[in-house]
């Protein structure tokens, strides 16, 4: 089997698949075949047919559990004048507890409310949860050993990530920061010095500027 | 969120970024809710839902004070913070509370900064202080996750794709079946049967019921084969009866029949059929 | 909207779509668009799409309701492999039944269907015949001529054996975990590697015949 064939069979193999497939998946298909096929030709190929859908449509896709065939994004006005559903739109307390489960994993329940200063609904953690996006990675050993939630694989995928790593910094909230900066000016000339600068500092490791 | 929501905070996000379009004297106590919140009672409800809690509804309050937090920071916002939660209090009780524990501790950092600090109570942190970062790290997150929102989606961005696969008829689909299976098959059904009826299952062995297929095979395809043929030397003795106890329990069970025209003529196996059918004809 | 841009979101729509799409609805695509796009133009674009199928491991096929993206044909054996194959099962009837045509061959369906204690359904006759393990060996001379089954060369074939003989003597045998053991045994020399018991270690070079 030359390396056309292969190429021809891992293309007809992703376009079809259902789900993304990673190189291990891939080289499934050649096992037990007469001309073994490594992981490097499987990557090599790979990297062909990404190069090849240049100019098209769609791309070949690496998000985080393997490779997958997708529209590309300026596609989807279009694509989407024949569909008659909606993408789903989740809410914004949705958005924000997924926000903190993402950057601040593993996290309870307790944690989210603390930071959000309200309630979360179970509502969305059922769906959080269903979706697989979000699963119970550990228990916190404190009373009531709350469970701690991570974010899978599953989830990046949806985001079309192929690491957390991709994902929007977390941004440094400028103003409140002025106002943090303005305060202790404020403050400093009411209190003594040193206990204002203590309990203003930023978290180490979170700023950036 | 339900679509009658998207109007209030699409209003109250616009609002937020305006200049002040309602001009507030600087440092003027306020009474009154601000003209820009103020809400008709039964649309509460609904303006209520385009905060997410009481840090995003006090984010939105000190953004449309254009971030004067400095000059009368805590008296302002508590004042306005509270206005506010008491028409929300008739309409939203359990959603009010959440608001009430803010309100409280603003009022407690209000009268903080109003009382004389007393020396021991200088290691305490500066309660606006600790409410700042609350914000700050509340908006941080606010701010995250809109940008998660604004990723690429899957959906909404763009198609996962899934082309159509040919069907092709494969005979390798057919069940496989192990030799366990049929083992179990069968004491499943004899277990069965001996508990229905005294079913006498003999213990009969495989070679002759091999044979005895065997036999009638070659039936199906000659209809008359030689005695003799039926037996092969090479099986050796034990080969020999097998092929003849198997000759026999067919004829047992009128299955063949044996015919010699003559004595010493050779003997032929011929299936039963033409015995049913010759009995017919002659009436018996 | 040059002719490209046109021929890429034919295609993304038509590679995303979960269904067929013929013509008209691809010209919906460009329904209020500044650019005109006919019904001629649209053909044109797909044909020269489908050209461009060629030599990969993919066609854009027109079928009755229209066109879509499927996987060649000669590639499907080999996307195959990846799909988790639930793999068939027989009914305890059909088991039963094939049991007691190997094991009392020559045997009528009334024969079994009187030690079953049910009726044996025609299908599972059927099954039996077209898989060929199972032939009609002659007719039981009593009223209506009942057709008498036995087993084939496949399906000792099948089982790899070279006689009945070989297959366990299970009449007599009442204890089932004589049977299972047994079983494994004559599983161990002769079952090929696709029938053998999940249960069993693969037999390490300890063939016998």
């Amino acid at each position: 089997m030359d390396n056309e064939q292969q190429k021809k069979i891992i293309e007809a193999t992703l376009m079809s698949a259902s789900q993304t497939l990673n190189v291990d998946q891939l080289l499934k298909l050649f096992v037990n075949e007469v001309s073994e096929v490594t992981r490097d030709e499987i990557k090599a190929i790979v990297q062909t047919l990404q190069e090849e859908c240049s100019g098209r449509g769609y791309e070949l896709k690496k998000v985080a559990s393997g490779f997958r065939y997708q529209t590309r994004e300026e596609m989807q006005p279009w694509v989407d004048k024949l569909r008659p559903e909606r993408a789903p739109r989740y809410s914004r307390a949705f958005m924000e507890t997924l926000a903190l489960v993402v950057y601040k994993q593993p996290i309870t329940r307790a944690e989210i409310e603390d930071v959000r200063g309200v309630a979360v609904s179970s509502s969305i953690f059922k769906v959080l949860l269903e979706r697989e996006w979000v699963k119970i990675i550990g228990h916190r050993e404190v009373p009531g050993r709350p469970a701690m939630y991570g974010t899978t694989r599953k989830l990046l995928d949806y985001f079309n990530l192929s690491s957390l790593n991709e994902l929007p910094d977390l941004v440094e909230i400028k103003d409140i920061d002025d106002i943090a900066s303005e305060l202790i000016l404020v403050a400093n000339e009411e209190i003594p010095e040193q206990q204002q600068l203590e309990s203003m500092d930023p978290p180490a490791g979170e700023t950036q500027h | 969120m339900t679509e009658n929501v998207v109007n209030p905070e699409a209003e109250a996000t616009q609002a937020a970024q305006d200049e002040m379009p309602f001009a507030i004297v600087h440092g003027e106590r306020i009474s009154v809710p601000p003209q820009d919140l103020y809400i008709p009672p039964d649309a509460l409800e609904v303006f209520l839902d385009a905060f997410e809690g009481p840090l995003d509804l006090l984010l939105y309050l000190i953004k449309r004070q254009n971030l004067d937090i400095l000059t009368l920071p805590v008296l302002k916002i508590t004042q306005q913070y509270t206005d506010y939660i008491s028409l929300m209090e008739n309409m939203r009780l359990e959603l009010a509370a959440e608001y009430l524990v803010m309100a409280a501790m603003l009022a407690e950092i209000k009268s903080r900064m109003l009382l004389p600090r007393p020396v021991e109570d200088s290691d305490e942190e500066d309660p606006r202080a600790q409410l700042i970062r609350r914000l700050q790290e509340y908006e941080r997150y606010k701010k995250a996750a809109e940008d998660v929102d604004n990723l690429p989606r899957s959906e909404r961005d763009f198609e996962e794709i899934s082309i159509h696969e040919v069907e092709i008829v494969s005979e390798e689909k057919l069940p496989v079946v192990e030799m366990k299976d049929l083992a179990f098959a069968l004491q499943e059904v004899l277990r069965r049967a001996d508990m229905q009826i005294a079913h006498s299952v003999k213990r009969e062995t495989l070679s002759i019921r091999e044979r005895m297929t065997e036999v009638l095979s070659r039936l199906s395809v000659d209809e008359f084969v030689e005695f003799v043929s039926l037996f092969s030397v090479e099986e050796g003795r034990a080969g020999v009866i097998v092929s003849f106890i198997a000759i026999l329990e067919l004829l047992k069970s009128q299955v063949i029949e044996i015919v010699q025209s003559d004595i010493y003529a050779p003997i032929y196996v011929k299936p039963a059929i033409s015995q049913l059918d010759e009995g017919a004809e002659h009436g018996q």
